[in-house]
């Protein structure tokens, strides 16, 4: 059986990058990578979008910065990490053993920063892709307006595109009226793979306290309570773009990477499921094997966009 | 770090009043390798809500084969948790994060305020084990004698004298347990392990610093993961910065941290 | 206990419309009010709202309808319901009886019909008030554009607001990417209050028939999962407007309505979790009394945004 | 019409299969009024996980004080029911919706597939009590013996002989009930009720319409509320118009809605 399930088809493509499967990490939810080597096989692994770098180191927000809420969870990280260059000279060379193709998660407060730490990665050795941040909420500065004003999106989308030498991936924000106009403009620019959804701007009060449960007052939804939102997104999204769709938000099991791919995706993302259960990635993987097994399917590819309407 | 994802059994509860637990898990892998100080994320149910993990530290372990967590139940995942049978399963993460560091040589003081005092049992065992020379000194705080008189009881066990204080005087000292450091003979060169409520931590490290006594903080914070992914678990340090609970704690030396006086 | 709890001051007002306390149901939850009364006092109620009313009799959607998800459900009732004239002959009396203040939630495709709608109700006994849905996701001629584009917005809101004789709330949809934008456009159009949050849209497939499992593909996410949503939507709107604002948005307890009022919501409205615990409302308002009696406020009102910034 | 918001308790706990389980709860309020055909909607947990209460026929009652649910795991839902133990409470709706019609001069035939059984059992019941001497037919049809035994054994108790069918003839009739009614003499006067997977009732009203037959069946439907709140649980019936399984229903004259030839 394991020998039958390794020679099923999984193989996904994102622009020109070939992944062993659909199953990518969320950015932030999966730190370095490094972090999970106990309880996953990293190797077996599509992808990993690493945390989300910026080209000067920060901090982040003070605590509180986590809350649990109904199915899901709130964070206002404020994107702590290391900056840059440090990135490439203290955590890159454990990823390139991993053996496992990783995206970086790039974020700025202008275009210029996007601009510069694009170049800084372009050329680095295991950088396979770069997924662009636009839809954090945490960021006071330009983060919100780039993720939802369709020129501004567009506008980030080609300076990363002019300065990457690997696939580049636009991460989309949810709180918009409408995502298909977003999606639209990043594709029109160049982007070679939208990635949806980035968390959904939420709140929580302790009514004793009266204060909110984040220093940050708001922060981003994640886990099983936005999968309904996402996998409707997703499915505008698929429809109205011709390049990959890599869906995320609250996926736990390979059930559920089944349901997004139905939807138009081409590979998917797994968050918050990380914490609940570390082995939640490496599970999918060998879910969706099954799967194909099962079903007989020639390849998971059959299954991209195979909703019946009804 | 070796650290593990496990399926483990339930072996034995322990019910020490209407809201404290200890639960028994039959788990080598973390038992044999835990170091006092260190911690487990528990899943408290089968479904999604509670959704994430909830952080325990290992309150005893046993011929390298069972550890013991000792909770109190303050919400939805500690109530599930209460309500658990010998014989289940719990899913669990650990041993997580960096436990106290001892050294046999310094007079040991243990300081621990209500939950606060599971992880001390584990260290008062070790401590017991490879100072056997050097009795270290335990003081205990706990709102009531009923909270505080069943973890006393474990500490005896060992063979170690306690000093109990209780917030309502039904047990030992009438009031904090800064006041009964005040009053204890401590020496010159003593080593602080301390865990409980945030202003007991915060009094118990401003009483150190002025006596010049190192002290080792074990400090909670709200966690997703446990294992320094999510980057939720953070406490203030010097300039501006944050540590992670989960990874570069729990144990911190207080000196490295930031303290509000109040 | 019992008369001192009666004895505490719950009262709010919406306009010139006095409420004994700030909890209502919500629009589509609570049937016509008459189907909770074996579990509700209703008389007790702030207020309730009945199921959306347009001009004609609707079907609704075909089956399935509804689909539960984590901490939410989905519906596309799509609209139900007897139409303007059977809800005044049939559902009216009853509700006249209920002693209780009754706001119709009313919706259409066309001004026209909202200004019909609205002139029908007009001086009809027992109608406290007139909640105008320019937000269910369900409706796929005007409705959606109606609750996203401010002027259109506005324009639903004067027209009801011209042809009506008691308070008029427009309720708002999430599914937007500035909220403060149209709850401001509603504010200057007349409106005497707005309510917030209608549903999320959202979506759910069953992998194994690879069908979507609402006939209608999309629908409203409610109950919860999307309480973050609605609290942060509920601050944010409250500190734009000056009208009073009724939170929605996965209310249950007591609690949840104490976190929706220090948010800055003056009243509030129970759905989805009429559903789980018919007696949710009323036990809402005895949660109430006894905090106000527990805290010794001299009245609820003096939690109404009462959130205590870091 | 008179319902209830109770927490019950559950008296006893029956395993029939590894999948199928009954509950008995203690309830006077609603046992001493249901009817046959009616349902509950039950509170399956006490977190937000599954959110929605599950919708499940009455399958008995007993001295007014007592009644019962049969069913099987199908998911979260059920699966955290056949989790109960005896002596804990669950929160109860009902009884809920219209039950059947009956007319003790007619020749009455219950027809149940699968889980649509449990109504079945109380309709035998009070048939049994309100017409003496009308014995009533009864079919009943499963997917194999393990699972029908228990539910013929119940049937016979009450004193009623049983057709039966499985889908691999581990027991009666190896095939659909459908093919047994064809065989049994059903008169010209006679009244179906039915209760079962959806292609069973859809196949047993054709058959009635063909030989001229009134036939009562029981609708399931997805339901949120089951008091006619929601508007979810809609059943198709002529002119594009909808039911409401939980408020016009859910047993419905199978000519009033509309079926779909397969
Ligand atoms: C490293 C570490 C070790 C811990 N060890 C223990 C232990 O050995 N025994 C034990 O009883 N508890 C311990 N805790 C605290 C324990 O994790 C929480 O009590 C638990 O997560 C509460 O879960 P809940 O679902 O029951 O409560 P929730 O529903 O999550 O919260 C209920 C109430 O408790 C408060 N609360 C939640 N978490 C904490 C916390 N960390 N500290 C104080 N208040 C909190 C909440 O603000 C809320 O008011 C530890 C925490 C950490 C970080
Ligand atoms: C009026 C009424 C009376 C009922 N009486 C009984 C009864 O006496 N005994 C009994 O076992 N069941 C009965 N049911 C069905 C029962 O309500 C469902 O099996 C239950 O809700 C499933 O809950 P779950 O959380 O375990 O499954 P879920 O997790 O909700 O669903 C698991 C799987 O079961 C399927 N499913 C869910 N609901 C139904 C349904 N209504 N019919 C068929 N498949 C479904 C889902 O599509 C899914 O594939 C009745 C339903 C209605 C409407
Ligand atoms: C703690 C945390 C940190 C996150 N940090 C980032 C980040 O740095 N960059 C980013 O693009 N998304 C970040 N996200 C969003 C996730 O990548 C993902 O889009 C979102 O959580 C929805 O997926 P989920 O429901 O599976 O968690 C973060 C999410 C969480 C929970
Ligand atoms: C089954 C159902 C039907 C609804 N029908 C309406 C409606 O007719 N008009 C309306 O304005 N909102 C309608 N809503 C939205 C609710 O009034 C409410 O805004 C939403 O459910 C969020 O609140 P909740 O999370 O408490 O349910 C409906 C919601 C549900 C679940
Ligand atoms: S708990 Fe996630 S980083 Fe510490
Ligand atoms: S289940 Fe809600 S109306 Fe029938």
């Amino acid at each position: 059986m394991a020998s039958e399930l390794n020679s099923v088809d999984l193989r996904v493509s994102i622009a020109s990058l070939n992944l062993k499967n659909p199953v990518m990490t969320a950015s932030g939810t999966f730190g370095y990578a490094r972090e999970f080597e106990p309880y996953v096989n990293l190797h077996r692994l599509g992808a990993v979008v690493v945390k989300g770098i910026s080209l000067e180191p920060r901090f982040g927000n003070p605590p509180p910065r986590i809350v649990e809420t109904s199915c899901g969870m709130l964070n206002a990280i404020g994107l702590e990490n290391v900056g840059v260059e440090r990135f490439i000279s203290e955590k890159m060379p454990a990823l390139q053993q991993a053996n496992v193709p990783v995206f970086v998660n790039i974020l700025g407060d202008t275009l210029d920063e996007y601009r510069e730490i694009a170049s800084r990665l372009a050329g680095i050795e295991g950088v396979a892709g770069i997924e662009v941040n636009i839809s954090c909420p945490n960021v006071k500065k330009g983060g919100v307006a780039f993720g939802t004003v369709p020129e501004m999106a567009a506008a980030v989308t080609a300076v990363v595109k002019e300065n990457s030498t690997v696939p580049v991936m636009v991460k989309l924000s949810p709180n918009v009226t409408d995502i298909t106009v977003i999606a639209k403009a990043v594709e029109d620019a160049g982007a070679d793979a939208v990635s949806l959804i980035n968390t959904l701007i939420g709140m929580a009060i302790n009514h004793r306290s009266r204060k909110p449960a984040l220093a940050n007052v708001i922060g981003g939804l994640s886990g099983p309570a936005i999968k309904p939102v996402a996998l409707r997104m997703v499915y505008q999204v698929a429809r109205a773009v011709s390049i990959p769709v890599v869906g995320i938000g609250g996926i736990e099991t390979a059930e559920d990477v089944l349901e997004f791919m139905l939807a138009g995706a081409t590979a998917v993302q797994i968050g918050t499921a990380n914490f609940v259960n570390p082995r939640a990635s490496e599970e999918a993987v060998e879910g969706l094997a099954r799967h194909v097994a099962t079903e007989s399917l020639g390849s998971i590819r059959e299954l991209i966009g195979g909703l019946i309407l009804p | 770090m070796s650290q593990f994802q496990k399926k483990t059994q339930i072996t034995r509860i322990e019910r020490f009043s209407s809201d404290i637990v200890r639960l028994t898990l039959l788990a080598p892998d973390i038992a044999s390798i835990a170091k006092p100080g260190q911690f487990v994320m528990v899943r408290t149910g089968n479904g999604k809500e509670p959704l994430l993990r909830r952080p325990f530290s290992i309150s005893q372990t046993s011929n390298g084969k069972h550890f013991q967590i000792l909770f109190k139940v303050v919400g939805r995942g500690t109530s599930l948790l209460s309500h658990c049978r010998e014989g289940e399963f719990l899913s669990i993460l650990g041993p997580l994060g960096h436990g106290f560091t001892v050294d046999c040589q310094r007079l040991n003081c243990l300081v621990g305020g209500g939950m606060g005092i599971a992880p001390l049992l584990f260290l008062g065992k070790t401590l017991s084990r490879v100072c056997p020379e050097n009795t270290p000194l335990v003081v205990l705080g706990a709102r009531n004698r009923e909270e505080l008189e069943p973890l006393v009881q474990d500490f005896h066990e060992l063979g170690l004298n306690v000093h109990p204080a209780t917030d309502d005087g039904s047990l030992g000292h009438h009031g904090l347990v800064t006041d009964v450091l005040k009053k204890l003979d401590l020496g010159d060169d003593c080593e602080m392990f301390v865990c409980g409520p945030h202003p007991m931590m915060t009094a118990v490290h401003f009483f150190c610093r002025d006596r010049g006594f190192s002290c080792q903080v074990s400090m909670e914070t709200s966690m997703a993961c446990g294992m320094g992914a999510c980057l939720g678990c953070i406490v203030p340090v010097k300039n501006g910065a944050y540590a992670h609970a989960c990874s570069d704690g729990p144990v911190f030396d207080s000196k490295e941290l930031l303290w509000q006086v109040s």
